[in-house]
């Protein structure tokens, strides 16, 4: 894949951005200042940054809940997700979404969902309304290699191929979900080739292969946008983590399978790749010192945005106008819908 | 009453004082179909055999031909897929309306709908919408068994997030419908196996619409209140006339037509007059719509009430198939008329 | 597949009397003796018969609801299946099922399911309970092409794969569900080929051809039985009549297409071999004779058989010892359980 | 009181009386799960993460090590499958106890259990029965957002053909799970994620039985009835002795345990003696288990209250992951004392 030097430099920047975000992510939540659950990408970032490159600037974005790289990596701001994963006003999703729920429609990205494998047939439809609207974009949407034994992902794939549309659907193979590896789980390992009892195109790549992940998605992603072909893209990488931050992630594998991985860190590959083209050591730490930055700035700006009021606890749920709809609903209204969620609450 | 109910109020009758026409429940639907596929291009049809097969209860009966398969799509046989698609669809803004052949088969997609589509307002802090409608027939009464006659509304009425409709009359059908997709958030439409055939009034008027959270006084009365949705409705009013021819009870009939929001205004106004209420559904009972019902009208009519508020509903069983054994499980009109006679201490 | 004379006769008379039940069947629907939705299986006898001959007397059979001929073929008696037809106390299922859903855990025959694919991953337990039980059998579980596309499927396929369970899967590939052809709703219309994504074994036979059925479903069956291999079993096959007696089953096909089949109807395949084999019209005369004997003996059984008795609405709905469990939610009981639902129903 | 109640409450009296040991709520489950382990080896455990992860909540903890891979089956992420595999199993007399690691993913296997599980008694006749058990903790309170957070129990309740359990004592989680286990029935047991953690008194003996269809009178009071299920129980009796502290108010908590059977009498009993009701719940109330309540206590009861009964749950909103947010949102004492002083005429 060619790929110009400022382009790997820049790509390098945001996996590591990546990285050092989630590693800011797990002290904050230790430190009590991110709740929920918080699910870290450490490990992943070729692959995510990788195939969040090959889409263009209007295709669409949709992932399960280990989404913060991916929407650092689709370009929504570093503050607008920290700020949403402390739960304030400033964050993506006004607070509402937390770690799993960013979205950002202005950058295509559609959220950030944490039923597994419930964004697929919602991914499917996505690009059923790309098709209707007449757009030749087309939709990646993510799943994990736990996700692919759930029923919606057939029912997607079934739907994107018989009515093709333009969807790629990227697993993360990490090799587990929660505590279970592929092998426990799925009786054909090599994921990608279920694609095929659907007649679709599939691919495995080594996900912490940069250039790699990037020449396939954007075959995938090309194939899509212009042949409403859908695909499958396995790309295969691991996760350094637990699989919350509340997991420790070792009563199902060893340290020295974590280490082993560690070895093979898509960064430094990447940082290979960069001294090649000779970025040197101080061009890499200034690279380092302006993401550390960006991050402690995302902090700063979460720590200063407010709460969201609680007077607009039902903010969203309905469609401006409902109010007057549920205005009825009040006599003998049992429990404070009134101060809770009516006050302002119901779109008006 | 409210300002706002004053006003509908003259809006509707002045729409059911233009040009209008005997139909069937069924035709109102498909009318309402036909009118909003003309008027909004995003408006699509989705749903298995609503196309060439004319849909499984014929309301879709000839759109395919009219609008062509884009407009009017035939589904394969993944609720859980093709209800997601619809999600997905009208987070892009398309007007996607899913036909699910019975409310028993709404089961499989219950994740879609109740943890997808009903979130994602609020979710997402109000930055996406999901204008879609799901239309589906609930009921029972043709023998179709435990697994075929069942009334699963009040699940999706129990989810903030959701809007569910359930009209009784084919006025209603139209009306509501029309309501329901040129509504912002999702609606949830119940129609009725028994009530498809039945023959109302309809109004021509392209701009007819019923709107939503507002219950209708289908038959005026002084002596108790029967409340009722759906083909409970039209069983109350049937049941009304023969409590008047025999009993020289007159009985007053609210027909909720909305169960989330629930105009429960109307309800106690009706019964601050009547002091006494008999609420019916065709589902079970027991965590069913009626003792929200109950528990409504106990706090708001306290000291209104002549007696404890009476619920009728189906028998609490899997239906079974035998028809002297369905016949005993349904809300027929001897059990209301027991009800109600009991409620105002007569004696059948 | 070496069959005996003797054998491949009697197999005939199955197959004629699965036709003259449903012949008759449709004639007492029309006549209003038969309710709900029932589905015939004409044209379809080979693939039944020949599948279910391939069983073990302890084998299990799983269906969905286009059933009659699973079960006449396991060994139901006619009487009982007519009986529960007419929902009569005679019937397999006391009258509570219906059409759909026939039972006889004495032939091994665990139902007659109504929810497209929702007897996939009941089979799969029952093959699970098998294996924990230790016992050497295995489970023959009917799907048609319609329901390949649920979710419910894939899960189930998986967890057969992974869990090396004794399950074949039978997919009845009668080319339409209701009104949608294969081709219209799944990419890859050679369905067995989806056994693939998940590492199983798979064939696709021609369903008329009741040797063929046999030698591939024997192959698969013993497979599942002697090795816990779970496999797929795809029988090309046609129903003649609609979807359900209610569906005249030209909307979507036509006559013609119709007659082409019958042309080479499985009876009449079957009726050639045992030709060559020395039976004559004589002989085939007495078998005619036999079978409509056995079905008239069959519907008078059924009239002859009482209702299920009102008293008796909640029988088999909980277990025995329940009753107690359920005395205290009488008090307030507001819609008659105590005469509709604890009358004798509650496992008492 | 009826004469079982009696007897049933001196046997509880007698265990409770033997051996016991203070321990948690997660605690008192495992040690049900390993003695009806020991007990029957038909039971076995099945579930996401219930093997070599230890449980995602860690209820199962051990139980792998003890009773190895058949009895403790770790399976793949796929609700529908493995619900619906226990629903076969358990037709062939197994006794499956299915581990669903929070509510919210019940939503997937909704048609397995409400479809399938619940039909299956009645719908065949009584010929066959499914002693399945599923345990799935409900609530929110950890920041865990709107597809987290949420109580489903009471569609599950408003189903016949199950029985629902929701103990909120230590001692009632052992009692309550082993009597699930032991019925012949399906069984939803609901668990709670912040009582898991909970400790109080578990009788040791094995055969200690809490029984199904029995509420639980918590706290004995004569001013005014607070009814709960889960940890809204545990809310009420802090919130009781606040009241007793605070304002001289003596509150009986009566905890349901068993949402169906609902044990209308012991309510019944005692709003007949305080003459007042609070209804709380965890769940959203409009359509939830408090309008069962409250419908029913208005009917027995129609002449002893003194005031209606109010009702407090979920704000209803789908739940927001900032805290302040959840915090105004869920039932909190604060709201519940508010509640109850009005239902008295007293101010805070
Ligand atoms: C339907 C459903 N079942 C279970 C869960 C709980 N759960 C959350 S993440 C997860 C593991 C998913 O693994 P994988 O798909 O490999 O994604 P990864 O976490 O590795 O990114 C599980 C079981 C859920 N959120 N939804
Ligand atoms: C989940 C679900 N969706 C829809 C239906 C309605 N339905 C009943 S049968 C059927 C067609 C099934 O076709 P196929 O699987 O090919 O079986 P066949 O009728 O041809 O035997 C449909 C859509 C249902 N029963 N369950
Ligand atoms: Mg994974
Ligand atoms: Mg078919």
């Amino acid at each position: 894949m060619a790929i110009s030097n400022a382009k790997l430099r820049e790509l390098y920047e945001q996996m590591l951005l990546i990285r050092v975000f989630e590693t800011a992510a797990e002290r904050e939540y230790k430190a009590a200042r991110i709740g929920g659950y918080c699910h870290l990408s450490s490990g992943q970032e070729a692959a995510t940054v990788g195939a969040t490159y090959a889409l263009d600037a209007e295709d669409l974005l949709v992932t399960g809940y280990r989404c913060h790289g991916f929407a650092l990596a689709r370009g929504v701001p570093p503050e607008a997700v920290m700020a949403e994963l402390f739960g304030r006003s400033g964050g993506c999703a006004h607070g509402r979404g937390g770690s799993m729920h960013l979205l950002d429609v202005a950058v295509g990205y559609y959220g950030g969902w944490g039923i597994v494998a419930g964004q697929l047939p919602i991914a499917t439809g996505l690009a059923l309304g790309l098709v209707r609207q007449k757009r030749q974009q087309c939709v990646l949407c993510e799943l994990g290699d736990g996700a692919v034994n759930m029923g919606a992902w057939h029912e997607s794939l079934n739907l994107a191929a018989v009515w093709r549309l333009p969807v790629v659907f990227l697993v993360m193979n990490n090799e587990y979900g929660m505590g279970t590896s592929v092998e426990r789980a799925s009786a054909v390992t090599d994921l990608h080739r279920r694609a095929a009892a659907f007649g679709l195109p599939a691919e495995r790549v080594d996900g912490d292969d940069l250039l790699a992940v990037i020449e396939a998605a954007s075959t995938l992603l090309s194939g899509a946008r212009n042949d409403r072909q859908a695909a499958v893209l396995e790309l295969v990488t691991y996760r350094y983590r637990g699989h919350s931050v509340a997991d420790p992630g070792l009563a199902y594998r060893t340290s020295e399978e974590i280490a082993e991985h560690v070895k093979h860190d898509p960064l430094n590959r990447v940082r290979a790749l960069l001294s090649e083209t000779g970025v040197g050591d101080d061009e890499l730490d200034a690279i380092a010192l302006e993401v550390d930055q960006s991050v402690a700035t995302a902090i700063a700006a979460s720590l200063a945005s407010p709460p969201p009021p609680v007077s607009e606890l039902a903010r969203g749920m309905y469609a401006p106008g409902s109010a007057a709809q549920f205005a009825r609903m009040l006599a003998g209204a049992p429990f404070g819908e009134r101060e809770l969620v009516f006050a302002g609450g119901l779109g008006e | 009453m409210s300002r706002t109910d004053t006003v509908v109020r003259e809006e509707t009758a002045d729409a059911l004082a233009s040009a209008s026409e005997v139909m069937t429940y069924r035709d109102a639907l498909r009318l309402a179909l036909r009118e909003e596929l003309q008027r909004d291009e995003h408006v699509f049809i989705m749903g298995e055999e609503v196309g060439v097969f004319d849909g499984a209860y014929k309301v879709t009966a000839g759109l395919l031909e009219e609008f062509g398969p884009e407009r009017v799509r035939d589904t394969p046989i993944s609720e859980e897929g093709f209800v997601g698609a619809g999600v997905g669809a009208a987070m892009l803004g398309e007007r996607p309306v899913v036909e699910i052949m019975t409310i028993n088969f709404l089961l499989v997609a219950m994740d879609q709908v109740v943890n997808h589509a009903a979130k994602i307002g609020a979710m997402f802090g109000g930055e996406v919408r999901c204008p879609l409608v799901i239309r589906t027939p609930n009921g029972a009464g043709n023998q179709l068994t435990a697994q075929h006659s069942q009334s699963f509304e009040v699940w999706f009425a129990g989810t903030p997030g959701l809007k569910v409709l359930a009209p009784a009359s084919p006025a209603d059908a139209k009306g509501l419908l029309k309501s329901a997709i040129r509504d912002d958030d999702p609606v949830l439409l119940v129609e009725n196996l028994a009530i498809y055939k039945e023959r109302g009034a309809v109004p021509l008027d392209p701009e007819f619409l019923t709107p939503i959270g507002l219950a209708n006084v289908a038959r005026t009365g002084s002596d108790i209140t029967l409340v009722a949705h759906s083909y409970a409705t039209v069983r109350a009013l049937h049941v009304a006339e023969a409590l008047a021819r025999d009993h020289g009870v007159d009985a007053e009939v609210v027909d909720l037509r909305s169960l989330r929001p629930l105009d429960v205004d109307t309800v106690v106004a009706s019964v601050a007059k009547t002091n006494r209420a008999v609420c019916i559904e065709e589902g079970w009972p027991t965590y069913g719509v009626t003792a929200e019902l109950a528990a409504r009208i106990q706090k708001a009519c306290f000291d209104e009430l002549d007696a404890p508020v009476e619920r009728v509903g189906m028998a609490e069983v899997p239906l079974p198939y035998a028809k002297e054994l369905e016949t005993a499980a349904l809300p027929g009109a001897d059990r209301i008329e027991a009800a109600v006679l009991a409620t105002l201490g007569l004696r059948a």
